[in-house]
């Protein structure tokens, strides 16, 4: 039974720093720029399909992780000089709507040029098999690897953030935008910036994602719901709120998935308590984001005051 | 003044052209129009009344799709329990007749609407956004695992609802009663934005604050309009399921609510014709741009950039667009 | 905005009035899922059934000229719904066919049956049309959603397990999996897993399986998310430990692809395979090949079954007049790529099920090799209720 | 003299670390101009805040016509006679003049759930509203939008939209703001004719306005009380003049 929980426990991390990858790019957007991103999605979905593409060409692992994060960075911050910029004024209806927009454009251009094949991503053989973290469990080490780059990805953000200029004009853009304008930093450019952060860790976390998930079309909007989510739990614009719900939703959702059946089968009969353990687990994230919203109407940890 | 009666004009055409449509679509041997432009008003009622909350309210509410699928599966329920002539939990008897399924949908719709409602108005701006969400994906969730009725592959409803003295079933006639409806639904939100009801919605959404100041409890009002738009949604449901003959929980994904606030804001939020303008062009950019060979499959790629290009650049979504056409054409 | 109105205008233009011209050709609907991730499945029956129709010099089925009117339905029901009308209504078509899912088919056949049109399923086969609820203008090619599940029962009882921990996504289709499964498993059920429908990190259910030591593991995982939990499984290093079997839709040529190496060991039930050794399916399998460059998923030899059926029933009836087209469609009288094949009193499919596994080829790439025999003239549980 | 109308009795508002309001009490009589004056950041927006309901103090209570307004909301404020204007105006910009002021008789009027019959062309709104502007000097622009007026215009109106809600006590949050030295003029000319009939509570900067208008003028300084008392004693309290005259702010 420990054994059991030691294992859920990692899994939940996981799946933990894979949405907080993900959520600190949406979050960090919405905190500097005020936009919110329903193309973040597809900025994963780039990740994952340059690194799967680059790997079948040329079976280097290093330079498929380099295209993997580089062309979801080069996409985002295409996508911001393009699209994005043109936005920051306008209200979050407009926002959702051309960034939905430009979601279905990017999922289709890719749909047409990859086709909509799943397509095969191999783990490096220096990750495949099994870690023995505790005695009788052995744990995947490529998901190990993915829990030891996100936290270590979370350490250098908050580092980026709390002891470096950018990270200063960061804080104070999220707290109060007039003011990094008045600074005369060079907006434009800091966004862009900060746009092509965030792409690059929504990309990281779909070439991580890769070999574990399915690298197909579409694979962003899946799990882009669950990182709104994610972000509004923690607090929109709140990056420490975006680790901490993060690492909730995670916990939270594998516990609900591992722990909620079984209990229920000590007092109900079996299929039944399948039946309704499926379903808690389906509704529980959703249940708990309303709880939360219910309670701390901004989030866990809001940004803004 | 020219603006008002080319507007009038305007207005008069299309309603002439949708009254003679089933005679043309007849004629033309095309009858399969008919049943485009019903969807297409059928989601125009579903916008317009998406629009009451989110364009004259202000409130960006991303789970529309939540009503318009409770409507769609209270006519469906009651379909299927007078089919089977058992009793819903021991008291409520099915039904086909439309008079009676289509009221108690929007009676559905407006509790439910009620429910979600107070809850969420707690909340503002993008919480206020996701929260809608995530009732209405509990929602979706909860209908995909009734096996009774159909779970995921949702049910068929056998035959649409009866009227007494209206053949349903003619597409033609069911076709007059939706243009009927909507026609109803958009003389009723235009007495609605003007009342004094309206005034204090639309002032919400300007500022909040000052409808305070001014002695005004706002969540009371945003909760009536936030019903109110529930029941419409409702509305269209009820009416798709008796169109289609179908329901299944895709009435109440995500991504139907997307496609509804889609359609308020590429028409033009906050008026009354401009969601009509939206679902019209939604539905048929679809259906048209589908029909073209093998690149009607990557017809998203298309609605897409349009989308991105209207918000860029087109203030105010079509409507707006056209109704700036017709004020410079009546300066010039 | 003058993008969206020459969009417009140039899709008027290929729109539904400038369609209805000369009759001369029988018109075949196909309506069928061939755009998002699902898009592929669609696209491999219409491209084996454009391949019959070009293997008969173009454009023929059975000696008769067709028109293969191909439109997507984008996996709504909304849009399949419109597309149906038209072919019904101004297009005067009497033949539809291509629908890949379930829900999509339960949402367009009471239209097209109603109307006294045929509808020819080439994968969809949902129990609600199965039973009582069945007709005699609609014909399914693949299998009756159950009886496929129902194949991995008992391919499980013939490989000796006593016992299986069932996972499956938690909605209906879901649901009638591990139903179909249970009817012909003979041994003790472990545990029953319901996973979110778009659930795409399976590791707690992992966790629970290497604390449950099954004898085995049945899972159905629609698309994407089927492919991530066979990765997953490999992963956690569970496919040394517990043998996994399956249905056809566990492991197709795309999925086989998408997942690699981590398939080897897999024990999957299939009522046809690629190296079927029976005239027809050589030559269907070299053909769909040599066109497409590519290995033909058994949707595409679903696709050419029902392509093969209506062609057999068209050389007969030489017309797209429905009855009489119903009547010959009943005989079946077509040589299958499966082998025999023949149908049920509810005109779904009764036929033979395989076991079939990954082997690795030469060349280092995967496919699928048949080893045994599962169930031998297998029909589905509902046919029964049928009164046709 | 009767019982004040308005009592503030000890009111404390902490952010964090900062003390905005600081053991505060204040009285407004009946019929008395009251001006609270003090340099930026003394906590005068945090008193009004704490009045009009839009902020709870931490401790302390705040007494109307003898009622204790504990936890009401703002609008329940308003709807016992308690009306303020805003420092920054808050008006509805794509409404006209009298829509706006109309909307403020529409909700003293009572409920506003009558979802049928035009609110516009409803002279019970109408006239009074029109009454209104033409009493704060914009009778001429009733119909224009509020967006396209100017700025000393917005103040009028929110001026008449706070008049509308037939007020006891007149919240004012620096009515002077942005004005140029005739448009003040005319405000200071305006206000002087609604004493006596309104009770106002004058959050201003503008010296000249507070000396010609006041009765009582009370002065804070970084959330405390420093001085309260007529205002030709307050001009020359050198401890006023130290705190706040003395910095170069007015």
């Amino acid at each position: 039974m420990l054994n059991l929980a030691v294992e859920q426990a990692l899994n939940g991390l996981q799946l933990g720093v894979t949405l907080f990858l993900l959520a600190a790019g949406l979050t960090l957007i919405f905190g500097i720029m005020g936009v919110i991103n329903i193309a973040h999605g597809s900025l994963y979905m780039i990740g994952a399909f340059f690194c799967a593409a680059t790997l079948a060409a040329t079976k280097s692992f290093l330079l498929a992780l380099l295209a993997g994060i580089g062309g979801a960075a080069l996409a985002g911050m295409l996508m911001e000089m393009l699209v994005m910029r043109r936005l920051y004024a306008r209200d979050h209806l407009d926002q959702v709507l051309a960034t939905f927009g430009l979601s279905l454009c990017v999922n289709e251009a890719f749909s047409i040029v990859f086709g909509q094949r799943p397509l095969y991503v191999d783990i490096p053989p220096w990750l495949a098999g099994s870690v023995e973290v505790v005695a009788g469990v052995p744990y995947p080490t490529y998901r190990l690897a993915i829990v030891v780059v996100g936290l270590l990805v979370a350490l250098g953000l908050y580092l980026l953030i709390s002891h470096t200029r950018i990270g200063m004009l960061v804080r104070a853009g999220s707290t109060h935008r007039d003011m990094v304008r008045a600074l005369g930093v060079d907006v434009r450019l800091l966004y862009t910036l900060v746009f092509g952060l965030g792409a690059l860790l929504a990309g990281l976390a779909g070439l991580m994602a890769g070999p574990v998930y399915t690298v197909q079309v579409g694979m962003g909007e899946q799990i882009l719901i669950l990182t709104f989510v994610v972000v509004v739990i923690g607090g929109l614009g709140s990056i420490r709120g975006a680790f901490l719900a993060a690492m909730i939703v995670g916990l939270v959702d594998t516990a609900l998935r591992a722990f909620v059946p079984p209990w229920l089968k000590t007092f109900m009969e079996a299929s039944a308590a399948d039946a309704l353990g499926g379903g808690l687990s389906s509704l529980g994230i959703y249940l708990l984001m309303a709880l939360v919203l219910l309670v701390k109407p901004r989030g866990l940890l809001p940004a803004h005051g | 003044m020219a603006e008002t009666r080319a507007l009038r004009a305007l207005g008069l055409i299309v309603l002439v052209a949708l009254l003679a449509l089933p005679a043309v679509a007849h004629f033309a041997k095309d009858p399969a129009w008919i049943s485009l432009v019903t969807r297409m008003l059928i989601y125009a009622i579903a916008a317009v009344s998406l629009d009451l909350i989110l364009g004259y309210g202000g409130l960006a509410c991303f789970g529309h799709a939540a009503f318009y699928g409770l409507g769609g599966y209270t006519v469906a329920i009651l379909f299927h329990h007078a089919r089977s002539s058992e009793v819903l939990w021991g008291l409520i008897p099915g039904s086909t007749q439309f008079l009676v399924t289509v009221p108690a949908a929007m009676l559905v719709g407006g509790v439910v609407a009620a429910a979600i409602g107070a809850l969420s108005l707690r909340t503002a701006g993008v919480q206020f956004l996701m929260i809608t969400l995530a009732f209405a994906q509990m929602l979706f969730f909860l209908f995909s695992s009734i096996a009774t009725y159909g779970g995921n592959d949702g049910m068929t409803v056998r035959r649409r609802n009866e009227m007494p003295g209206l053949d349903l079933r003619d597409d033609t006639v069911f076709y007059y009663l939706v243009l009927a409806l909507l026609l109803l639904a958009l003389w009723a939100g235009r007495r609605l934005v003007r009342s004094r009801f309206g005034m204090v919605i639309g002032g919400i959404r300007q500022n909040e604050r000052r409808m305070a100041a001014i002695g005004i409890d706002t969540y009371r009002y945003k909760l009536a309009a936030f019903v109110i738009a529930g029941m419409g949604g409702a509305l269209a449901g009820a009416l798709m399921v008796n169109h289609a003959r179908f329901v299944s929980p895709d009435m109440m994904h995500w991504t139907k609510s997307g496609e509804f606030m889609v359609m308020v804001i590429l028409g033009g939020a906050a008026s009354l014709i401009g969601p009509v303008l939206g679902a019209v062009t939604l539905v048929g950019l679809e259906d048209l741009l589908g029909q073209i060979p093998k690149w009607g499959e990557h017809r998203m790629f298309a609605i897409g950039a349009i989308l991105v290009l209207v918000v860029l650049f087109g203030k105010g979504g079509l409507w707006g667009w056209i109704a700036r056409r017709l004020s410079r054409g009546g300066d010039g | 905005m003058i993008l969206a109105r020459t969009l417009f205008s140039a899709a008027l233009a290929v729109g539904p009035l400038s369609l209805a011209h000369a009759q001369a050709p029988v018109k075949i609907g196909f309506v069928s899922t061939l755009s998002g991730p699902a898009g592929y499945l669609g696209q491999d029956i219409r491209d084996a059934f454009l391949l019959a129709m070009e293997r008969e010099g173009g454009n023929r089925l059975g000696g008769v000229p067709v028109q293969l009117v191909v439109e997507d339905d984008g996996l709504k029901p909304g849009a399949a719904k419109q597309i149906v009308d038209r072919f019904l209504k101004t297009e005067r078509i009497r033949v539809v066919t291509g629908v890949v899912f379930s829900h999509l088919a339960v949402s367009i056949v009471p239209d097209v049956v109603d109307t006294g049109a045929l509808f020819l399923s080439p994968n969809a086969g949902p129990s609600n049309f199965a039973g009582k609820e069945c007709h005699k203008n609609y014909f399914v090619y693949s299998w009756q959603n159950d009886a496929l599940h129902e194949s991995a029962g008992a391919l499980a009882n013939n490989l000796g397990y006593k016992n299986a921990f069932v996972l499956a996504a938690n909605y209906q289709a879901g649901k009638d999996a591990v139903a179909g499964f249970k009817r012909l498993f003979k041994g003790k059920i472990v545990e029953e897993v319901y996973t979110k429908l778009d659930q795409t990190d399976f590791a707690a259910e992992m966790a629970r399986i290497r604390a449950a030591k099954p004898d085995v593991v049945y899972q159905f995982h629609p698309g994407g998310t089927g492919i991530a939990f066979l990765k997953q499984y490999a992963q956690a290093g569970l496919n040394a430990q517990i043998p996994m079997v399956g249905a056809e839709p566990m492991l197709d040529v795309a999925t086989l692809r998408a997942v690699g190496d981590t398939a080897l060991g897999l024990n999957v039930g299939v009522k046809w395979n690629t190296d079927f050794d029976n005239p027809e399916s050589r030559d269907f399998v070299a053909a769909f090949q040599k066109k497409y460059n590519r290995v033909p998923s058994y949707y595409a030899g679903q696709g050419w079954d029902t392509a093969q059926a209506l062609a057999a029933a068209l050389r007969v009836v030489g017309s797209d007049n429905p009855d009489k087209l119903a009547a010959e469609l009943r005989k079946a009288n077509f040589k299958s790529i499966r082998g025999p094949f023949r149908f049920g009193p509810n005109q779904h499919p009764v036929q033979d099920w395989y076991q079939v596994q990954p082997v690795k080829n030469a060349d280092g790439s995967l496919s699928l090799k048949t080893v045994g025999k599962i169930l031998a003239g297998h029909g589905d549980a509902f046919s029964k209720d049928c009164k046709l | 003299m009767a019982e004040p109308l308005l009592r503030a009795i000890d009111l404390v508002k902490a952010f964090g670390g900062l003390m905005a309001t600081d053991h505060l009490s204040l009285d407004v009589g009946e019929g008395e101009v009251h001006a609270l004056i003090g340099p930026n950041g003394a906590g005068k927006t945090t008193i009004v805040g704490q009045l009009v309901g839009e902020l709870r103090p931490d401790s302390g209570r705040i007494e109307f016509a003898g009622e204790d307004l504990g936890a009401l909301s703002p609008p329940a404020r308003l709807l016992r006679g308690l009306a303020r204007t805003f420092q920054i105006s808050q008006l509805l910009l794509d409404d006209t003049a009298a829509d706006n002021v109309a909307l403020a008789v529409q909700a003293r009027a009572g409920h506003s759930f009558r979802f049928w019959r035009d609110a516009r062309a409803d002279p019970r709104l109408r006239d009074e509203a029109r009454r209104h502007l033409v009493d704060v000097g914009l009778g001429a622009v009733a119909d224009r939008r509020a967006a396209d007026l100017s700025h000393g215009q917005h103040k009028q109106l929110e001026l008449a939209v706070a008049l509308a809600s037939r007020p006891r006590l007149l919240l004012l949050d620096e009515p002077m703001a942005g004005l140029g030295p005739t448009e003040t003029q005319a405000m200071i000319g305006l206000l002087a004719g609604l004493k006596g009939r309104v009770t106002m509570l004058l959050i201003e900067h503008d010296m000249e306005a507070v000396f010609a208008l006041a009765d009582l003028v009370t002065v804070l300084a970084s959330g405390r009380l420093i001085a309260s008392g007529p205002p030709a004693r307050i001009r020359d309290d050198p401890l006023v003049r130290d705190a706040y005259l003395g910095d170069g702010d007015a």
